[in-house]
């Protein structure tokens, strides 16, 4: 019994004495804030930020070398965590946002000039004419968008159109950069009324190439409020400010304006339907 | 490795049965010209006429853009209907002049007279090449006179002349060599000329045993000499025809005259024959329309501008099976969507497929059989790079040499997935470009 | 978190072998038998229960710098402990686990309890977090041990019933058997999480990568998880 | 010597550590993502688990033996581990900056990987000799590196695969590490120990 | 995988607008443009082909149970297949022989009379566990018949090694017996030495099959001929078979010379088990081996190295499967080790 205590203590004091000296020798300064912010920060080590994962943003945070609000995915609930952790006022950042594609022109409604065969992804199909649409700033359905969602947010629907659902979006601009036609942009998920067309072909053509691309008839233009939106180079644009009331939708005569609820509050069948797709 | 072949390579039916026959005919001058500004590699020309002109054949309608661009000429005389973007063989939509011929067919002054070249330097003569807007009329389009202005330190010793034909179908190439051997090495002659090259080698593969009788004693009254080449694909390819003849091996993501060679085609020589004695500019090429497509293969003289549509309609239009046009030979042309793609300097063949005979893409996975390695001329894995690429791993195509690829398409050729390694390979040498330029 | 909440999450939601995959060395190794499954678990059980307790008392006193050392020192001593009383209580049970009751010690659940939960909770959570850890761990192992041992000995606990036709399908108790059936029933219950999940309307929570990078352990021990992804990120 | 050959090839083939003993998973299934981490990972556990195999022993026979207090060799054994890794990385920092550089931040994934602790308990049970001993944890981590190797090459390979969703990641990993085992199991009484 | 010609399909895209002509009218793909028209089912049929000689003599030998063992397998094997993909929603490619030659070569490794259970566990795991967890056809790492021969080996040893019949004409009248390599294991066992000599008697035996073993093992000269046939048909190549043949001869050539008694004639090793079906039709398969011409050379080394190992020193009578299981293991590092160069890349460095 003594022996046992004394040659355990006599171990533990060795030991412990050694490991303070390597402690000492090793002596790494972490931040404590760097695992703190590690630990708010969601995580997914999705490289939204741009940086290689969410350890390397913690750091840099901590080091001032990063905004509070660099994570793209966290949204203001992070932000916010984050600027406690760094004792410092969040201001309120922007609205939170999701991507959006910016094109309605699916198989039923585009037109395509050729027979694709060839690699299963836009960027290649891209490099053939630009793809095989007639409209050659149209989605090319492949799924490209899809592929690189970290999150399992985006969909191809049976009618070759991606279909993003905002309740996963994180606003990581993955797609965005992943799209050849570069047709996904990020919108505010306030906003309820969008154009869904991105050509900037004259009318007549854009009618020949697909029956719901905006023709730049500008009747939008008269029936919104002034400045929320703006003919520019053959393509209906929303300004964003003044929001576009949901009463223009009804003018398009191309049913290129459309009402799309991007509130979390999504219907809970859609959010079911877009797991079930992502699970399989 | 017993000369006259190289590593790897293909087998493929060559079908050169199609047109090979057929003497070159002058094709009439369509309805109306398109004629894109992106004729070579390098800078495009820029445009010195507006809507409403009127041209004259050989007329200036593009300015070169630095020293690797060429000048562009009228193909006929005529009136710029309009300057828009129209399908370009390449595979892109590109802007276009569109010419209506006025059917006179007027030279511009000065142009198409005889002239005795034997006391034009080497300087002038490529001055000559390059105002006349030469460019490699293989398909690669590279312009001439760059070829011919190698740096100090790597002279060129050989020059060889590139009548392999090696693509399926394809007999421009062919049929010029037998009906124009005489034409075809004196323009040669000028290229040694420039070059101050003695050693020149006409290489032709033995399936074109006419072409071969024509050149011989057309070569060997100037002292070239003629080498009969295996029929293996792609035995035109630069680097493996260099190596065939000479043993010579090109680096890796070196040039041809990093080993003291230069490699021109038989079509471009005749071009320069016309521009150097003639003083003709670039403004036609023979263009073999062929096909199981196609009611009656021709090869044609056709202008720079005439689109597919005028061409295939000159042999008798389109069957009813035609299921794919392809600008250049189905190993390594680019398939159209279009019949309005016109017919550009680099455009040695129209050819049509029917549906049956097209190659079907499935992109199932890669079974590793190895056939690809076997096939590939360049000794690249294109196993390894079609899965990396297809998995988006761009820097490990680049670490297996992807940017070495010679797009020859043996790999694609023999793979019974079918995968569509030729586009993969494309699509990851662009990633790795855009890498590259964003890392500059 | 309620009390509830904190035991039954060792149960699915975060089940040390099925989804957080900790522990695989003596799952792997023991699960032979049922019996095995059942004397691993309970001892494991024991020592999660004990450490936890002991270490969420302790966690104000320990200095942050040698907390590692100090926490396989607690858990060292309650495995000698488990050690001793199995081997005079239950010695047939002892000689089958063999050498996987002092590797107890290095067992990556204890550890990371301790790290990731014990050292920041209190007393009673910290119990009912081993509790639960250590009741979904045993519950795997017997489930694991049970498939081992009907479909590769006919018997369970030791009771023949298969019948006397039944020709053993020996892979299962050898070790190529263990991890193939590991790795299946992993890849089935990832199946029930996304279809669960589909269910719920969230994101399935599957461990993609078994990496000790994210092993808690490492996270108190030192930088060396940072080091291994950066060099994961430079070999790329 | 032909009992120290034996020990090897048993260590090695028959009875491999990770395959066969199941000692040392975590590492293998962790740190196996690269062949370039799985060497620096297999050269480092040779390095630790040869002296650790020694060090522990000499503990167990001097100390623990002659003071009977066998019981402690839990507690005793794995805080020696620590012990020694924490001051191999010392030495290796002061000694030679570069192969501290290739090891040295794999140490720290070492102290808590039961392949070690194993083989140092396995020694006692075993009743080695001290170079038996040493012999062994040599073999064993041999064995445990070689095992390492050969699936980060297979798994570097299952990355590009077309794996169904739900056996991504560590179910096909062990499911491959069960063929490897199976592979292995061939060399089932070459040896016997 | 059949010719999906735009035309045939349901609707052609972007056409659907009532009367107007379709735009949509030619194919556009990268180059090139044309294929040599081989595919994945017919490699597979070739393999199967070469393999035909040597299934049928079985049958001549064992009689109806071979054939039932054959036709039990590859409908098992096939019908594995079509039911995972079924199960996980992908598409079907069974079509495609790979799951046929799968079940084939597995029949072939079998004991003949083998009890249709023990061909349905030995085929879900080549089809199930060994490739289709993988992603199925092009991503197994092992070669999946040889997975489902070493499961039933490892679990079931008294079904496959020991309960052999003797070959007569269409398994009249078959008796049990043993394997030359079983006999020679039990005489070792027994006496201490093995029968060292190879008569020539013998050694035909064992080169027409006429001999105790699984069912394709047995004929070396129908399995040689299969082999030449696949040579010829440029689907396989020399390397990994010769490597393999070649190195289990060197090897067991030395230890025959080291000890005559105790290890038996090197061609006693060549032309008993399973030695040739292993070489030429598993050693040789796509997906597990590795690419390029020295990997293979290496790879049939490693293989043969552990098959003499085995056979010699191990507890298992024949080390053929596990030898090729082994190197299918090692495969993605020798093909890290081999890397083809680039043409032109030598010149590249010494310039």
């Amino acid at each position: 019994m003594v022996a046992a205590i004394i040659a355990l203590s006599a171990l533990a004091l060795v030991a412990s004495f050694g490991l303070a000296m390597v402690a000492r020798a090793f002596a790494v300064p972490v931040d404590p804030k760097v695992e703190e912010i590690e630990g708010a920060l969601p995580g997914a080590n999705c490289g939204g930020c741009g940086l290689p994962g969410c350890s390397e943003l913690a750091r840099r945070i901590a080091e001032g070398r990063a905004d509070v609000d660099a994570c793209p995915v966290g949204g203001e609930s992070v932000a916010r965590s984050i600027s406690r952790i760094m004792g410092v006022a969040f201001a309120g950042g922007g609205a939170r946002k999701t991507a959006l594609v910016f094109c309605a022109g699916d198989d039923e409604t585009a037109r395509r000039r050729f027979y694709y065969n060839g690699v299963k992804d836009c960027a290649s199909a891209a490099l053939l004419f630009g793809g095989d649409k007639l409209c050659g700033y149209g989605c090319l359905g492949l799924g490209t968008c899809a592929g690189v969602c970290p999150f399992g947010a985006i969909e191809m629907s049976a009618l070759g159109l991606p279909v993003i659902d905002p309740s996963k979006c994180t606003a990581c601009n993955k797609c965005v950069l992943a799209c050849p036609k570069k047709i996904i942009k990020l919108v505010p998920v306030s906003r309820r009324v969008h154009i869904l067309c991105s050509s900037h072909d004259k009318g007549a053509k854009v009618r020949k190439a697909c029956s719901v691309g905006c023709i730049a008839c500008t009747k939008c233009v008269k029936e919104a409020p002034e400045g929320a939106i703006a003919m520019q180079d053959n393509l209906a644009v929303a300004s964003g400010v003044p929001e576009i009331p949901d009463s223009v939708a009804a003018v398009c005569p191309m049913n290129t304006i459309r009402v799309v609820d991007l509130g979390i509050s999504a219907p809970a069948d859609a959010a079911g339907a877009a797991a079930e797709g992502a699970a399989s | 490795m017993k000369s006259g072949t190289f590593f790897g390579g293909v087998h493929p039916r060559y079908e050169k049965d199609l047109a090979g026959g057929r003497p070159i005919e002058t094709m009439p001058l369509p309805a109306r010209l398109v004629v894109p500004f992106a004729q070579n590699l390098g800078a495009a020309p820029k445009p010195v006429v507006k809507k409403g002109d009127e041209v004259k054949r050989g007329q200036l309608i593009a300015e070169p853009q630095g020293f690797v661009s060429v000048p562009l000429h009228a193909p006929t005389s005529g009136v710029v209907q309009a300057i828009d973007v129209f399908p370009h063989p390449v595979g892109a939509d590109l802007p276009a002049v569109v010419i209506v011929p006025d059917g006179k067919d007027e030279w511009a002054p000065g142009l198409n007279v005889e002239r005795d070249a034997g006391d034009l330097g080497a300087d002038a003569l490529r001055g000559v090449i390059r105002d006349a807007g030469l460019v490699g009329m293989g398909g690669a389009a590279f312009p001439t006179h760059v070829k011919l202005s190698p740096p100090k330190d790597k002279p060129i010793d050989v020059l060889v002349l590139n009548g392999a034909e090696c693509e399926p179908y394809l007999t421009a190439d062919h049929r010029l060599m037998a009906e124009r051997p005489a034409e075809i090495v004196e323009g040669a002659s000028w290229f040694a000329k420039a070059l101050g090259v003695e050693n020149v080698i006409v290489a032709v593969e033995k399936n074109k045993p006419d072409a071969i009788a024509a050149m011989r004693p057309a070569a060997e009254a100037r002292g070239y000499a003629v080498r009969a080449l295996d029929v293996v694909y792609p035995q035109g390819a630069e680097r493996q025809l260099i190596f065939a003849l000479t043993g010579r091996r090109v680096p890796a993501g070196g040039l041809p005259m990093d080993v003291g060679v230069l490699v021109q085609n038989v079509g471009t020589c005749y071009a320069a024959f016309e521009a150097v004695r003639r003083n003709r500019p670039l403004t036609e090429r023979v263009v073999c329309v062929t096909g199981r497509g196609v009611a009656n293969p021709k090869n044609v003289l056709a202008r720079i501008g005439t689109t597919f549509g005028d061409a295939i309609a000159f042999c008798g239009g389109l069957r009813e099976d035609a299921g794919k046009i392809i600008g250049g030979g189905p190993m390594m042309g680019v398939a159209q969507y279009s019949l309005d793609a016109p017919v550009t300097k680099g455009t040695s063949g129209i050819v049509v497929l029917t549906r049956r005979e097209a190659v079907q893409y499935a992109g199932d996975p890669c079974i590793r059989c190895g056939r690809c390695l076997r096939a590939c001329p360049m000794l690249l894995n294109p196993s390894v790079l079609s899965v990396y690429a297809e998995r988006l791993r761009f820097d490990e195509t680049a670490a297996h040499h992807v940017l070495d690829c010679i797009e020859c398409g043996c790999c694609a050729y023999v793979c019974p997935s079918r995968r569509p390694m030729v586009h993969h390979f494309r699509r990851a040498k662009a990633e790795i470009r855009k890498k590259q330029a964003r890392a500059v | 978190m309620g009390a509830g909440r904190e035991f039954a999450k060792g149960l699915w939601s975060e089940n040390p072998i099925f989804r957080v995959v900790l522990g695989l060395c003596p799952t792997l190794a023991v699960t032979t038998s049922a019996q095995n499954g059942v004397g691993m678990g309970i001892a494991a059980t024991f020592v999660l229960l004990c450490s936890n307790v002991i270490i969420s008392v302790l966690r104000s006193f320990i200095p942050r710098k040698i907390r590692i050392p100090a926490y396989i020192v607690i858990i060292a001593t309650f495995v000698t402990v488990v050690d001793l009383v199995m081997n005079a209580y239950f010695n047939p049970l002892h000689k089958a686990l063999g050498i996987f009751i002092p590797l107890i010690v290095v067992n990556c659940i204890i550890m990371g309890r301790a790290e990731a939960f014990a050292s920041k909770n209190g007393v009673l959570y910290s119990l009912l977090d081993g509790l639960g850890m250590g009741i979904g761990f045993t519950i795997s192992l017997v489930a694991i041990a049970s498939i081992r041992e009907l479909l590769g000995n006919g018997t369970i606990f030791g009771a023949a019933v298969m019948g006397s036709s039944y020709v053993p399908f020996m892979l299962l108790i050898l070790p190529p058997g263990a991890f193939i059936l590991l790795g299946t029933m992993l890849g089935a219950m990832n199946r029930v999480e996304i279809a669960l999940a589909r269910r719920a309307g969230r994101a399935p929570s599957i461990r993609k990568e078994h990496d000790c990078a994210s092993c808690a352990i490492f996270a108190g021990w030192s930088n060396a998880a940072d080091k291994i992804k950066a060099l994961e990120e430079a070999g790329r | 010597m032909k009992t120290l050959v034996l020990i090897i090839v048993s260590a090695v083939f028959v009875n491999n550590f990770v395959l066969n003993r199941f000692l040392g998973i975590c590492p293998f299934l962790g740190v196996s993502k690269r062949v370039s981490t799985a060497l620096g990972m297999s050269a480092a556990v040779v390095f630790v688990m040869t002296m650790a195999s020694a060090a522990t022993w000499l503990v167990y026979e001097y100390l623990l033996v002659p003071f009977d207090l066998v019981y402690l060799q839990t507690v005793t054994f794995i805080l020696v581990i620590a012990s020694l890794v924490q001051l191999v990385e010392t030495a290796l920092l002061k000694m030679s900056p570069a192969l501290y550089k290739a090891l040295g931040i794999y140490l720290p994934l070492i102290t808590t990987n039961c392949a070690v602790l194993g083989v140092a308990v396995l020694n006692v049970q075993k009743q080695y000799d001290l170079v038996e001993t040493t012999v062994f944890g040599f073999g064993a981590a041999v064995g445990f590196g070689l095992a390492m190797l050969i699936f980060s090459g297979i798994r570097e390979r299952i990355e590009l695969c077309d794996t169904p969703v739900p056996f991504r990641g560590t179910a096909i990993g062990l499911v491959t590490a069960g063929l490897l085992s199976l592979a292995f199991w061939g060399f089932t009484g070459l040896v016997k120990m | 995988m059949e010719e999906r010609l735009p035309d045939a399909g349901p609707k052609a895209p972007g056409t659907k607008e009532k009367t107007e002509e379709p735009i949509a009218r030619f194919l556009v793909s990268s180059s090139p443009h044309v294929h040599e028209g081989i595919r994945i089912r017919s490699v597979m049929g070739l393999v199967i082909v070469a393999l035909l000689p040597a299934s049928v003599f079985s049958i001549y030998l064992f009689g109806l149970p071979a054939l039932f063992t054959i036709l039990v397998s590859v409908a098992s094997a096939a019908g594995f297949e079509w039911l995972w993909q079924k199960v996980v929603r992908r598409p079907g490619t069974a079509g495609d022989l790979s799951a046929v030659l799968t079940g084939l070569l597995l029949a072939l490794n079998l004991p003949a009379g083998s009890p249709w259970w023990l061909i349905l566990v030995g085929n879900l795991f080549a089809i199930v566990v060994a490739k289709q967890l993988y992603g199925g056809i092009g991503y197994n790492i092992f070669n999946p018949a040889l997975v489902g021969r070493v499961v039933l080996l490892v679990a079931f040893p008294v079904h496959m090694t020991s309960r052999w019949i003797s070959p007569s004409a269409w398994g009249m009248d078959a008796v049990t017996t043993a394997t030359p390599l079983g006999r020679a294991r039990e005489a070792l066992l027994a006496t201490g030495s093995v029968d060292a000599a190879l008569t020539r008697n013998e050694a035909i035996d064992l080169l027409i099959g006429n001999r105790a073993g699984s069912l394709g093992e047995v004929s070396v000269i129908l399995l040689l001929i299969g082999g030449i046939f696949l040579l010829a048909k440029r689907v396989i190549t020399w390397h990994a078979p010769v490597a393999f043949i070649g190195s289990v001869w060197a090897m067991a050539g030395i230890f025959h010379l080291a000890n005559p008694a105790r290890f038996a004639d090197p061609s006693f090793h060549v032309l008993t088990g399973g030695l040739f079906l292993g070489a030429f039709f598993m050693a040789t398969d796509y997906v597990t081996t590795p690419l390029a011409p020295a990997g293979k050379i290496v790879f049939g080394i490693g293989c043969g190295v552990v098959t003499v190992v085995i056979r010699l020193f191990g507890s298992y009578p024949e080390g053929v499967s596990f030898g090729i299981l082994l190197m299918n293991a090692f495969t993605p590092l020798i093909d890290r080790a081999f890397k083809p160069a680039v043409f032109g890349a030598r010149r590249a460095k010494t310039a």
